[in-house]
């Protein structure tokens, strides 16, 4: 059956694709037809290999040589010896921890891959609606070590050891907040799994969900042990119907198994799982709001303390963990905590998933170790920005995070990092923006979700984000002055300061983190009414080039709103002040007359 | 506001849904999204039902009605329009494409045609990232949308 | 309970470790500015969102501000109530609740008494720096109490008395983020709600969002009108809190200054809803005996227990709510609808007063009896037999429109035949009253003896519900009262149940009885204040020569010139009511 | 469905899935069926994935070609969806990206009957924690 015996994969990346892969396949292709070699041996681009710094890259399958930084004249060497002569090219391997003298025998695969998938262990490995897929992979042998051989104290002891932090942004320890759960006295107390993933441009729990539900399920058991709840609930957005489909497949299928519901695995440990959902309310993923939501009722925070590990869902000791959390919590009592611990930064332990989204090449769903820098996540992982256009800034943390830019790339990725560097965490969207994007756009962007998405609460959320929204506003249309923006600035740490609940607390954080990066855009904004990035609407001049008008009136005859002046074959001039910048005119103008200042 | 009268099969329905969860207030979320799936949205005197079988007062109900952007009381056109505004599909021009909507349809977000064919309305992050911008037509997902497209996209349930 | 030791403001303080900041400043005397807190001490009231964000201060060590209502002092915390940063950000707070605030304080009905206008004048703000869109809604005028929420700061504390203290469940929060206000369902009128007009969203909202239906001027015109005859009367609860709005101390009784003012501003009789509570207590005490007789007997048709009804919010309560228990409560009207037909059929045919030329005014602590006289069963011909209620507050401002000084008024009588009262009459006011003056004469009428004693302690005090047995002659009679809806919902579901172990009920709708009324001088949040009033209605009550309704010699004259019998034909026809079964309320129209 | 009693029992009826699933594992039976993998999150499936899988159903039917298709999980490649990935015995597994029905075929026909590779490959760009 299978005809072609040697496989040679290049990178058809974007930055490879830069320096030249694509006269490295021309050259293979070449070079295969001409050797006679065609019925044996294939050369193919293949997409980004995620190591764009060792570009080109040609990888040999099924020997899994990988050759880097190769150039178009090597082909021949490559094509000679290694195809025909059956010999690596020393000098072009990757070379990575192999010693020189071994390197031609060694089995090395290439560059140490960026990305663990650890929470994504399963995601794209196994049916999600089998679960005995989930359990030929290890599926709940981590909930059956616990059970027979571990106490609740003592698996609390190895997730403190682990270092696992929350990651739905806040990075609370989980281990402690088991603990202090586990601590509390009551009849009944329940697990809560958040999966109200709200951030714009963030999909890494629906990820999770649809491609390994199991994972939570048993993770949730783990913490019920743990905590000494029996009831768990899944509050999970209504807006992910496949995921809500697979999650109930999971748990209808766990309880056939015994794996959930009463006695499991022999040991008397009960523990059952319902879905609650939400209905479109982003400040649900705030605990205490989630947790009245839960109840049915309007999903508004409430001051903590209590916290919910005392008084949470029903009035009960609760303790909520969110998607990605759980899915990495088999994974370190299966593989000890040590294991978990070598991974990542000192403060921040394990991988993070982030939903690598906006004017990037490879948008996708990636999984890396903490500590890992933004540049290797851009700009390798990444394939870096689209269409050839420049980095401009990467926002993290969503409507609650700030914008990282150039002078922010070789720092290791962590929680405190992030927050040092005026963002945050957050639950892991990652949107990368280039030179056509406007930061104080962005920010009036994230001040609107916020302003939709305020539960209205408290006054400096309700009011006060309205107001800055309002400012930004002034600033994008050219109105504001001077003083404007000591007001967003002063007003930002206000609402900061005084805001009730986590949405209040950092919704100025895209506002005070692009004043201190871009300041010099919001002063052209307010000084010189002008956008650098084409954005603003408002900031926008159609104009009329009189050399190149021949005044056929064209472009007058099609402006909706009459701003357009001028006599029969001479040149027309644009009313600015009725102009509403919808380009009509420059659409039709067949002469090039028309151009945007 | 006018009196619309609900279906009496319909209403049976939703009691028997009210019925399966206690009528236990704590499942008033549960019981609008039924609700809302049984009816297609959730006009006044719907809620007022949902109070009484809950034993709650229609004042709450409507407190979380409204406090729930996935709730509506309006109907919705026989196929719904959603415009994701998430922040990857924004950074790829997803205003542009709302705007295309509103000017090929004639109508503002939240509002529907005439026609009652279709609606508008925007949505924050279907998670399909990959894909922006995206449009939902009622349950189909369409990616990579270009406002050049917008035509096309209503054309195909325009016959 | 363990003590911690703090120091706000550089002074050290020791608390209790469940107290706030707010409380532990206020042991020191530092009052931290609250806006959306609230609390009605001894009466288990309290709203403490957390979500003005005025008292917020600074905890040393914490990242953001503490608010002091809702935070808890803590070994060794260190706190600074008016840092720069606090100073900065509670004004900036307030500056933004200002810029979503109609600046109309000069034309507003809360002006003078405005919670928010006074907190801008404490923290002196003298500009507004934020200016923007403005959340607006719909105005809304009821009956009774008129909702203008563009002025609504969403302190929560209506929809805490509507919902927790009351369960009347007509107002929520409804909406999100700038939109979000509190509202009936479907932001429609508070009419087509369950809204009992007990008022007491209106007593507590620190702003003019929610105000009274005003009807002075009705009542100045018709003063005005020389073919009118203006009959005035008085609650008993009003003498007891009027005083307040002219800066005299709480609980003054003002009984013949309001006398005074109220000839002075030309009605042509002044007269008492207390001699109408007299003739309450003859009607309903009557309904009691009556009923516990029968019952006694072994009448199975007769329902115990009795449930008083003098209260209109609690009328409109059990008619919306329990409407399958509407031939439990006495069909003996309310005071206020019991002098309207005397003062018209009796007093007015007597002078030969043409009914549609006779005027009366009721002056109520109660807001629910605006719309009580408006009710369709209490008209004749749609002639209502009480024209127009105002309220405390509004007679306090006609008094102060007319020029009065009140305080240098001497102290004048109510007019005779119908304001001639007995101390049962003044007790109405306070929560208990109302039963104990039905006991005191049930006492005397069933036993056939006198009180040794007319005080009933065990019947007196703020508790939310109580109970006393009382002996009427070895016969243990079992008496419950509640005030406060919430409250009263309790002893009616018991009795829906069958479980009312009670003969007799007594319920009034505000916290603290009339003497609490939404219609009374606002107390912003001061117990204290009610408190006195109820005090205040006691000494009326001491102080009077005859404590027993049915020894009031009017009274007697009346029965024995107009009525004939308590419970008799003529009694049934001008005396008593009947209910309607409001609960398939809807606000859709049909 | 007989309910798991005990860890023991939980760990024997792993061995036995792991053998008859070889789930996710390079395969070293030559004699085994070749494994498609469709990637089937919402990315996916509003991209086409649903349909791209009924084609590899289809076409190994009607061709008599001895392989399994199932659905999986997102494989985080959302920039290339729908996104399939073929493990062929002896052979290490291939991810395809931007399969539509046309590509799919092509995929068929080159790579599944001929060993031959098409454009699009994805060269996986993660490790996954070993199981083991």
């Amino acid at each position: 059956m299978a005809k072609i015996k040697y496989h040679m994969l290049v990178c058809g990346g974007t930055s490879c694709h830069a320096s030249n892969s694509e006269d490295i396949l021309k050259n293979l292709q070449d070079l295969i037809k001409i050797k006679g070699l065609d019925t044996d041996v294939q050369a193919i681009k293949t997409g980004c290999f995620g190591f764009c710094d060792k570009g080109p890259i040609v990888k040999m399958m099924p020997d899994n040589t990988f050759y880097i930084q190769v150039k178009p004249e090597d082909c021949a060497e490559i094509i000679e010896e290694h195809i025909i002569k059956g010999k690596k090219v020393d000098r072009l391997l990757y070379q990575g921890t192999a010693s020189k003298e071994n390197l031609s025998n060694s089995n090395n695969t290439g560059p140490h891959k960026k990305q663990i998938r650890i929470a994504l262990r399963n995601c794209g490995v196994i049916n999600p609606e089998n679960i005995e897929e989930y359990i030929a992979r290890n599926g709940y042998q981590a909930l059956g070590k616990v059970l027979t051989e571990l106490t609740p104290e003592a698996t609390i002891e190895i997730m403190k050891k682990s270092g696992l932090r929350g990651r739905g942004g806040g990075g609370f320890p989980t281990g402690l907040k088991w603990e202090i759960t586990r601590a509390v006295k009551a009849d009944q107390k329940y697990v809560v799994c958040n999966a109200d993933e709200g951030d714009p441009g963030a999909f890494m729990d629906r990820s999770v969900l649809e491609g390994d539900p199991h994972t939570v399920l048993e993770a949730m058991a783990i913490n019920g042990y743990c905590t000494g709840a029996d009831k768990g609930v899944i509050y999970i957005r209504a807006e992910y119907p496949l995921a809500v489909e697979r999650l109930k497949i999971a748990m209808k299928q766990a309880r056939e198994y015994g794996l959930l519901g009463q006695d499991i695995l022999g040991t008397g440990f009960n523990f059952d799982i319902e879905i609650r959902y939400g209905a479109g309310a982003f400040v649900c993923g705030e605990e205490t709001a989630l947790i009245h939501s839960m109840e049915g009722l309007r999903g508004e925070p409430t001051v903590k303390p209590p916290f919910p590990s005392e008084s949470g869902f029903l009035g009960k000791p609760t303790n909520v963990n969110n998607v990605e959390t759980y899915a990495n919590i088999p994974a370190i009592i299966n593989k000890g905590a040590d294991w978990f611990a070598s991974i990542g930064t000192e403060k921040s332990k394990g991988t993070k998933v982030f939903a690598l989204a906006g004017k990037i090449n490879n948008v996708g769903l990636i999984e890396v170790p903490m500590g890992i820098t933004l540049r290797e996540v851009i700009f390798e992982i990444g394939g870096g920005i689209k269409n050839g256009r420049t980095f401009k800034a990467v926002q993290t943390g969503g409507p609650s995070g700030g914008m990282l830019t150039e002078k922010d790339l070789d720092t290791p990725i962590d929680y405190d990092n992030l927050i040092a560097a005026g963002s945050m965490m957050g639950s892991g969207g990652m949107i990368v923006m280039d030179e056509d994007d406007c930061m104080v756009a962005m920010a009036k962007f994230y001040l609107e979700f916020t302003v939709e998405e305020s539960c209205g609460k408290c006054s400096p959320c309700r009011i006060g984000n309205k107001r800055l929204y309002e400012m930004l506003e002034k600033v994008t249309q050219g109105h504001a002055v001077m003083d404007d923006l000591d007001k967003l600035r002063n007003l930002s740490h206000v609402i900061k300061d005084t805001s009730l609940c986590g949405l209040g607390q950092t919704s100025p954080n895209p506002v005070l983190s692009s004043m201190d990066n871009f300041y010099h855009e919001y002063l052209e904004h307010v000084g010189n009414k002008k956008c650098r990035a084409g954005s603003c609407k408002s900031l926008m001049q159609y104009i009329i080039n009189a050399e190149n008008c021949i005044g056929c009136t064209l472009c007058a005859r099609n402006c909706p709103v009459d701003a357009i002046a001028g006599e029969r074959k001479q040149a027309h001039v644009i009313d600015q002040e009725k102009c509403i910048k919808c380009g009509a005119c420059m659409e039709k103008c067949k002469f090039n007359a028309i151009f945007i200042n | 506001m006018a009196k619309i009268k609900l279906s009496e099969r319909k209403l049976q329905e939703l009691k028997e849904v009210c019925k399966s969860f206690n009528n236990d207030k704590g499942e008033l979320i549960n019981v609008l999204h039924k609700a809302q799936s049984i009816f297609g949205y959730l006009p006044a005197e719907l809620q007022e039902v949902i109070a009484k079988e809950l034993n709650v007062s229609v004042a709450h109900v409507y407190g979380v009605v409204t406090f729930y952007s996935f709730f509506t009381m309006t109907p919705k056109g026989q196929h719904p329009i959603s415009i994701c505004l998430g922040t990857a599909c924004y950074v790829r021009g997803a205003e542009k494409v709302l705007e295309e909507f509103r000017r090929v349809l004639k109508i503002q977000v939240g509002e529907t045609t005439a026609d009652g064919k279709f609606s508008l309305s925007c949505l924050r992050c279907v998670g399909a990232c990959g894909l922006a911008p995206v449009v939902l037509v009622g349950e189909k997902v369409y990616g990579r949308v270009s406002p050049d497209g917008v035509k096309d996209i209503v054309a195909e349930y325009n016959n | 309970m363990e003590m911690v030791k703090l120091t706000i403001d550089g002074k050290p303080v020791e608390v209790e470790n469940d107290t706030t900041i707010l409380k532990a400043a206020k042991t020191i005397g530092i009052d931290i500015p609250t806006l959306c807190y609230f609390q009605l001490k001894d009466m288990n009231i309290e709203n403490r969102p957390g979500g003005c964000r005025i008292c917020v201060v600074e905890v040393v060590g914490r990242r953001n501000l503490a608010p002091a209502c809702s935070t808890n002092v803590a070994k060794d915390m260190v706190v600074n109530t008016h840092s720069i940063r606090v100073l900065n950000a509670r004004r900036t707070v307030l500056e933004l609740i200002l810029s979503d605030h109609p600046a109309e304080c000069l034309t507003c009905a809360k002006s003078g008494y405005c919670e928010l206008q006074t907190m801008a004048q404490q923290l002196g703000v003298r500009e507004l720096p934020f200016q923007g869109a403005q959340s607006t809604y719909r105005k809304d005028t009821s009956p009774a109490i008129i909702r203008d929420v563009d002025k609504c700061i969403m302190c929560r504390r209506c929809e805490m008395m509507c919902n927790d203290v009351q369960t009347v469940g007509a107002l929520s929060a409804v909406n999100r983020g700038f939109m979000a206000v509190v509202a009936p369902a479907f932001e429609m009128n508070l009419e087509k709600s369950p809204c009992t007009y007990c008022g007491q969203c209106v007593s507590v909202c620190p702003t003019g969002a929610l105000t009274e239906v005003d009807h002075s001027r009705n009542v100045i015109n018709s003063l005005a009108d020389p073919t009118k005859t203006v009959v005035v009367q008085t609650a008993p609860a009003v003498r007891a809190a009027l005083g307040e709005e002219f800066g005299l101390a709480p609980g003054t009784l003002v009984t013949g200054k309001m006398v005074a003012a109220l000839r002075r501003l030309g009605f042509n009789y002044v007269f008492d809803t207390d001699f109408a509570a007299d003739l309450t207590i003859m009607e309903e005490g009557s309904e009691l005996l009556d009923r516990l007789t029968r019952y006694l007997k072994g009448d199975q048709s007769v329902k115990l227990p009795i449930l008083t009804s003098c209260c209109p919010g609690w009328v409109n309560f059990f008619e919306h709510n329990f409407p399958d228990l509407m031939d439990v409560p006495s069909t003996a009207k309310s005071p206020q609808q019991m002098f309207g037909p005397i003062a018209k059929e009796y007093f007015g045919k007597k002078l030969g007063i043409e009914r549609k030329n006779m005027i009366v005014v009721s002056i109520m602590p109660c807001l629910a009896k605006k719309y009580e006289c408006q009710r369709d069963e209490f008209k004749v011909n749609g002639d209502p037999d009480v024209n127009f209620s105002l309220s405390t507050r509004e007679l306090a401002h006609l008094i102060k429109l007319a020029n009065i000084d009140f305080n240098s008024l001497p102290d004048e009588d109510f007019d005779n035949p119908l304001g001639a009262s007995t101390g049962a009459a003044a007790i109405f006011a306070n929560t208990g009253g109302v039963i104990e003056a039905a006991c005191r004469t049930a006492y005397e009428l069933y036993t056939g003896k006198k009180l040794e004693k007319v005080e009933f302690d065990e019947l007196r005090g703020l508790e939310s519900i109580r109970h006393a047995t009382l002996d009427f002659n070895g016969l243990p009679i079992n008496i419950g009262i509640a005030h406060g809806l919430g409250n009263a919902r309790k002893l009616l579901e018991d009795v829906r149940a069958g479980k009312s172990q009670f003969h007799a009920i007594e319920i009034m709708a505000c916290p603290g009885g009339c003497i609490g009324g939404g219609g009374q001088p606002f107390h912003h949040g001061d117990s204290e204040i009610i408190k006195q009033r109820a005090a205040a209605i006691y000494r009326e009550d001491a102080g009077k020569p005859i404590r027993k309704s049915h020894e009031n010699p009017f009274i007697i004259e009346l029965y024995k010139e107009f009525l004939g019998k308590p419970l008799g034909e003529k009694s049934h026809h001008l005396l008593h009511t009947h209910y309607f079964d409001k609960s398939a309320g809807t606000f859709v129209d049909e | 469905m007989e309910k798991i009693k005990s860890l023991a029992d939980l760990k024997k009826m792993q061995e036995t899935l792991r053998v008859k699933n070889k789930v996710g594992e390079m395969s070293t039976d030559t004699d085994s069926l070749i494994l498609v993998k469709v990637a089937m999150a919402t990315c996916g499936i509003a991209s086409g994935a649903r349909e791209v899988m009924e084609v590899f159903i289809e076409e190994f039917a009607k061709r008599n070609i001895n392989a399994s298709v199932k659905q999986t999980g997102c494989m985080g490649y959302c920039y290339a969806e729908p996104t399939i990935e073929i493990t062929k015995p002896g052979n290490e597994p291939i991810t395809f990206g931007y399969v539509d029905l046309k590509k799919a075929i092509r995929i068929i026909d080159k790579y599944v009957l001929n060993n031959e590779l098409v454009d699009g490959i994805i060269p996986v760009n993660y490790e996954t924690i070993d199981h083991k």
